[in-house]
C-alpha cells in the first residue's frame, strides 16, 4: 500500500526524522492560506506516482494568490492517469546537496537492504549502479551505529553530515520495521546548513501486515472491481480487454493471459481465484469476472486443492441466478475433474483439456 | 535418487486439524509420504488420518522425531509456528501458508539460516520426490519418477507444465516450488545446485515469472556452473508495470523484473525458452537427446 | 540495583502486568488511610532481602487502626541488618494457586532464560531442580509464543491459565530486556479467579546499565563510604576487620584477603582499584582506605596496566597530605617497579615482592 | 604449539588512538605480536607506534586482513565495536572493556555465535601464547614458553599465578583470561577442551573465584573429558555472601556459587587444589612428575 507523501512525511514525523513545515490542502483557497504562512512556498500534487515534478505537478510560488492559481492547475491535472486530489503545501527550503536514501526488501539476500545515493534528487533509475551504494541488513542486528559509518566512508561523507546519517538511518529503519515497509525512500534528502530534511517522501506498507496496524490509513490505487476483490480476497487486476479470464494460481493465470495475447486475444483482466476456493467464494470471483462486461470468459481449472466440481457448480449456480448468456471456454483437470465435466455437461458445456485449446476456443468466441 | 527428500523422509503437519491440513495429510499419505504426526495446540490426543495430534511441535518430536515439517498455519501466526519448528530441530520447513507479512518472512529466514534450516516457502505448493515423498499441495498423479527436475515460483503453472511432461512420457526426479512471496527460502540457485549434483536428474525446468531478479541471476549462475541442459519457461509476458499479479513477486517495478530481461539473460545463458507451457516437453525431449 | 518491592510493581503495571491495588507509605497514620480503602489488606515492608516474611515483616490486617499498629511495629523493624523505612499496603488478594515466574541471566548459555514452577511462593532455594522449568531463551528471537505454550505443556497448564501465561510472560520479557534488569521475579505469581497477578516483585537493574535508564529511581545498599567509592568509579566493600587492604585487579584483591584470613588477620574492606588509575584517582583509593579506620594498610600491586611508580607517588601524597603514621606493608612488582620503590625508599617503606611476605608483615603490624 | 593464537596471528587494536588502546599497542608490539593497523572513528591516515590507523575495521581489512581484534573501546560504544568487528570477519574478539552492560554482552554474544567468532572477554585482560602472541594486556615479563596452560577469571591474580610459575622457572603455553562479567565468551570447558588437544600443553591450571557456576561445570568436563592434570586456586573464600566483590561474576547469591561448592566439585573431579596462590608451582611440578 502505496502512501501519499504528506502521509509519509507524518510518519517520517513521528519518528523523528526532520521534514519542512508544510500542509495538506484540498482547495486553492486552502492552498493560498498556507502557502501565506510560508512566503516562498511550494506546491506539490499528491500522486501515488514518482513521475509527477517531470509531468509539470509541482509548482514553486512566492505569494498566496501564485499558490491558488497554482493550486487551482494542478487540481485539474491527471498525472500518469491519476488525477490530482491534494496537494502540500510546504515552505520552500534551500538546499546544499541532495543525497538518495531508501530501505526496500531484497529478495536476493532475503534481507532488509539501505541503498544511499549522494545523487539525490534524480530518478533512482537513472543513478548508475557504482554510485548507488547497497547495504544489505540483518534483521537481527539491524541498522548498527558501525554500518552507518561504514557505508558514509565509502560513500566519502564524514565530520557533521555522517553524524545526521547516524541519527537519521536508525530512525528511518525503526520505521521500516515496526511499520511493516516494503520500502521507505527519502528522495531527496536534503542537506540543508547542517541539517538533513526529508524533501520528499515514500512509504510502501506490506498489504499483508495491515491487519496489525490499525492506526495506518488506507490508501488504495485499485478500481472499484478491484477493491471488491480485495474484500472477497480475491487477487484482481483489470486489463481492459474482451476475453474475462479466471484461473487456480497467479502463474498459471498470468500464463494463460500470455496465452490469450499469443493467440490474438485481449483479456479484460487478471483473476487469480486461489487455491481451495468454496462454492461461495468461487460464485463471488465469477460475479466480479461478469462484471467486467466481457465478450467471453474463458477458466482455466487445474485442480489440485482447487475442487473441479465446486467451481463447476459455482458455475451453474451463478449463470442460472443472473442469467448469463456469455460464451464460455472451460477447461478442467484435477482433481474431481469427472464430477465437475458431469455438471458442465449439463449446462451444454464440454470442458477441454488442455488449456492451449481452452484459449484458442475463448479467442475464437470474443471475436465480433 | 532425488533431492532434499526422499522416502525415508518423516514428516511432521504442522495444522493437522485444519480443513486444509486434515485434506492434504489424506493426499500425502495416499501418495506415500512418510508422515509421522501433526499438531494442533490444545489438540493433543487427537487422531487425524490415523496419525496422531500434539500440543506442540517438541512433544512430537519426542514421541517421533522427523526431519520435514510442512505448515498449514495462518498467517499471523505462521512466524511462530516456523520458529518452533527450527527451534525444535526440523532441517526442512515447507511453508504452505499465503499471505505471510514481509518482515515476517524475512524474521524466519533469518532464524532458519541461523540454525541451517532450509525454507521452501512461503506461498510455495511444495516439493515431491516423485514416487518417494510429497510434502506439498500438488495433486498427486503426475509426480511419477523419471530424468526431469523441476524448479518453480508458481504453483498451479508447474502441475500444468509437470502435467504436459507426464502425459509426454517424461516422469520428474524432484520437484520443488519456491514460492510466489517476494521473499522466499530456497531460491532457483540452490535448487540447481542440487540438481546438478542429483544423478537421477539428467535436465532441468526452471518456471519462473515477471518481477524480482531471480531469474536473471540464476542465468548467470546456470552459464557458469551448470554442465545439465536447461529448460525455462516464464509466465507474465503480457502483464501491465506497477500491478501486481497476484504473486507478490509478480510485479514489474521501475523497470526492473521484465519478461524480456528475463529471456535475454537465459538466451545468454543458453538455455532452451518455451514461449508457451505446452512447448516445455519437446525442449525437454531436445535437451535429453543432446545430453 | 535492587529495586523495592512498590518500585518493582510500578514497572510492572507500566509494561501491563496486573498488580494488587495499594500505595507506599512512610508513616503509620498514611498505612490506616491506605488500609482504609481496602477493608481486609496486608502491609509489607520494604526491604531488599527475600527473607522478610519469615522474619515477620509482613503483616495482614482487617482495619485502619489493625494496620496503623502493625505499621508502626514494622517502621520500628530491622530485617537481616536493614532497616524497615517504607512500608507497601495492598489490598488482600484471594489466591487460587501460587506459581513462580523469573527471567534473569545464565552465564553458562549466556542467554536470559526464564524459570517457571508451580511450586509458587516458597523460598526459591528450596523448590526442588526437577519441578524448576529452565527455559535459556534466544535473545535474537526473544520469547515467542511456541516456547510459552511448550513450557506450559511440560508444566501441564493448559487452558486459561496457559492464555494468560501467553500474554504476561512476553510483558515480563519485554521490561526484562528494556530496562536492562539481571532479574526479574514473580514470587508468588498469583492465579486470581481467571487472571494472573503478581503478588511480590523483586527487579534486580544491571548498573552498568544505567546510564541509559534515566528514568529509573537509584537505590543503594552501600555505606556512604560505599557510596564514595561508586563515585569514585572504584570497586570497594566494607568488611569491619583491622587491615586496609587495596589491591589492583578483583581477583587478586579477593585473594589477597582470603590470605589475610588464613594468616590471621581481618580485613577492613575489598578495594579493588582496578588497572591504570592515575594519580588522582590512586590517591583517591588511598583516602577511602583510611576512612576505615584501620590499624593497618596492606597494599599489593602487581603493575600490568597499573603503574607501580604512579601508586607509590599517590601513596607519598596523600600520606603527606593527610600526615597518614599507620603502618603499611606494601608489596610491588611489574610496570614502573624500580621507580615505585625508589619512591617508597624515601620515605622509608622497603616494599615486598611477594603477596605472602606482605600480607605476613599487615598481619603481624595490625596485632594490638 | 598455543591454542588459539601464535606468531602468524594478525591483530587489529579497536581504539588505538586512546591512552590504554595506544599504551598496550606498543606493549604488544614490544612483546612480539603481529599487529597491522588499529581503528579510530575519523582518524584514518594517523599512525600510532608506527601502525595505519583506520576509520573502521572494513576499511583496515581491505588494507590487510586479521583475524584477531583486541578492544579498547569505552563500554557505551563496546556492542557496536563487537558487531564491527564480528560483521568484517574478525574471528577471535578479545574485549578489554570493562562495565558492559549485561544486555549488550548478551547480544555480542548471540552474535558472535552466530558469525563463529570467538570472544575473549568483555572485562578480560586478554590472552598470550607465551613467545609468539599477546592480545591483551597483561604485563609481558612473565609469558615464557614452557607446559603450563592457564585459564582465569581475573587478571592480576593470574599475573601474580604466572609469576610465581615463572619465577619457578615453569613457563607457559598459552594463558588465557576469561573476563570477571557475568556473561563472557569463552568458558572454562572451552578452553580446557583446547588445552587438552594441544600437545605442547602438558599441565593446566584454572584459576577461578566465588559466585556462578563455572567452576563446578568445568570440574565435571575435566572429570569426564581430561587426561591431562589440571591444578586449580580459588579466590573468594573469605567473602561475605551477597557482596559484589569487583567482578560482576564474583557474588554468592542464595547459596550458589560458594567457595566450599567449588572445592567439593574440584576435588571431585581429582584437581589439585591450592590453598594459597603461592602453592600452585609446586602442584604443578608435582602434576608434572605425575603425567
Amino acid at each position: 500500500m502505496k502512501l501519499y507523501e504528506y502521509l509519509g512525511k507524518q510518519l517520517f514525523a513521528r519518528y523523528g526524522i526532520a521534514i519542512p513545515k508544510g500542509q495538506m490542502v484540498e482547495t486553492p483557497g486552502e492552498a493560498a492560506e498556507a502557502a501565506a504562512e510560508y512566503g516562498e512556498a511550494v506546491v506539490k500534487s499528491q500522486v501515488l506516482t514518482g513521475k509527477r515534478g517531470k509531468a509539470g505537478g509541482i509548482a514553486f510560488v512566492s505569494s498566496p494568490d501564485q499558490a491558488r492559481q497554482e493550486a487551482a492547475r494542478l487540481l485539474a491535472m491527471e498525472i500518469q492517469g491519476l488525477p490530482v486530489e491534494k496537494l502540500l503545501v510546504e515552505e520552500k527550503i534551500s538546499i546544499d546537496q541532495e543525497l538518495y536514501l531508501a530501505i526496500t526488501v531484497d529478495g536476493a539476500s532475503r534481507s532488509p537492504i539501505l541503498l544511499v545515493s549522494l545523487d539525490g534528487g534524480m530518478e533512482v533509475e537513472e543513478v548508475p549502479a557504482e554510485r548507488m551504494l547497497r547495504w544489505p541488513v540483518n534483521v537481527n542486528l539491524g541498522l548498527q551505529p558501525y554500518a552507518i559509518r561504514e557505508i558514509c566512508r565509502r560513500l566519502g561523507i564524514g565530520g557533521g553530515l555522517q553524524k545526521q546519517m547516524l541519527e537519521l538511518v536508525p530512525r528511518l529503519y525503526r520505521l521500516f520495521r515496526e511499520l511493516d515497509a516494503e520500502l521507505v525512500e527519502i528522495n531527496p534528502l536534503a542537506l540543508c546548513g547542517s541539517g538533513l530534511i526529508a524533501a520528499d517522501a515514500k512509504v510502501t506498507i506490506d498489504e499483508d501486515a495491515l491487519y496489525r496496524h490499525k492506526e495506518l490509513p488506507r490508501i488504495t490505487e485499485k478500481t472499484a472491481l478491484e477493491l471488491r476483490a480485495e474484500e472477497l480476497g480475491l487477487a484482481f487486476v483489470e486489463l481492459g480487454g474482451e476475453i474475462a479470464v479466471m484461473a487456480n494460481g497467479a502463474g498459471i493465470t498470468m500464463a494463460t493471459l500470455d496465452m490469450v495475447q499469443h493467440y490474438g486475444g485481449t483479456p479484460a483482466n487478471f483473476l487469480d481465484m486461489g487455491g481451495g476456493a468454496d462454492l461461495e467464494r468461487t460464485a463471488n470471483a465469477l460475479e466480479l469476472l461478469l462484471a467486467t462486461n466481457p465478450r467471453a470468459i474463458l477458466i482455466n481449472i487445474f485442480g489440485g486443492i482447487t475442487r473441479c466440481d465446486v467451481v463447476a457448480e459455482a458455475f451453474a449456480q451463478v449463470k442460472e441466478s443472473r442469467g448469463v448468456d456469455l460464451p464460455v471456454s472451460f477447461r478442467l483437470v484435477g482433481t474431481n475433474e469427472e464430477e465437475g465435466r458431469a455438471v458442465l455437461e449439463r449446462m451444454g458445456i464440454s470442458a477441454f483439456h488442455s488449456t492451449e485449446e481452452a484459449v484458442r476456443h475463448a479467442v475464437e468466441i470474443s471475436l465480433p | 535418487m532425488a533431492i532434499y527428500i526422499n522416502k525415508s523422509t518423516r514428516v511432521l503437519v504442522q495444522g493437522i486439524t485444519g480443513r486444509q491440513g486434515s485434506f492434504h495429510t489424506a493426499q500425502m499419505l495416499a501418495y506415500g509420504t512418510r508422515l509421522v504426526g501433526g499438531t494442533s495446540p490444545g489438540k493433543s490426543g487427537q487422531v487425524v488420518e490415523g496419525l496422531p495430534v500434539y500440543d506442540t511441535v517438541f512433544e512430537a518430536m519426542e514421541a517421533e522425531p522427523a526431519e520435514a515439517s510442512i505448515l498449514f498455519i495462518p498467517a499471523p501466526f505462521a512466524r511462530d509456528a516456523a520458529y518452533e519448528a527450527i527451534d525444535a530441530g526440523i532441517k526442512l520447513l515447507v511453508v504452505i501458508t499465503e499471505g505471510i507479512p514481509l518482515h515476517d518472512a524475512l524474521d524466519i529466514m533469518d532464524y532458519a539460516h541461523r540454525e541451517g534450516t532450509v525454507v521452501v516457502g512461503p506461498n510455495t505448493f511444495g516439493l515431491v520426490s516423485s514416487g518417494q515423498c510429497k510434502i506439498g499441495i500438488m495433486p498427486n498423479r503426475f509426480y511419477v519418477p523419471g530424468p526431469v527436475g523441476v524448479v518453480s515460483r508458481s504453483g498451479t503453472l508447474s502441475y500444468e507444465i509437470v502435467g504436459n511432461l507426464s502425459d509426454a512420457g517424461l516422469g520428474t526426479t524432484t520437484v520443488v516450488g519456491m514460492g510466489g512471496d517476494r521473499v522466499v527460502g530456497l531460491g532457483f540457485i540452490d535448487v540447481l545446485k542440487e540438481f546438478e549434483k542429483d544423478p537421477a536428474t539428467e535436465v532441468v525446468v526452471l518456471v519462473g515469472e515477471i518481477g524480482g531478479s531471480a531469474e536473471e541471476e540464476a542465468s548467470r549462475f546456470i552459464a557458469a556452473h551448470m554442465s545439465k541442459p536447461v529448460v525455462a519457461y516464464i509466465a507474465g509476458k503480457s502483464a501491465p508495470p506497477g500491478k501486481r499479479m497476484g504473486h507478490a513477486g509478480a510485479i514489474i517495478e521501475g523497470g526492473r523484473g521484465t519478461f524480456a530481461s528475463k529471456i535475454e539473460a537465459l538466451h545468454e545463458a543458453k538455455v532452451r525458452v518455451a514461449e508457451l507451457p505446452f512447448e516445455v516437453p519437446s525442449l525437454v525431449r531436445e535437451a535429453l537427446g543432446n545430453s
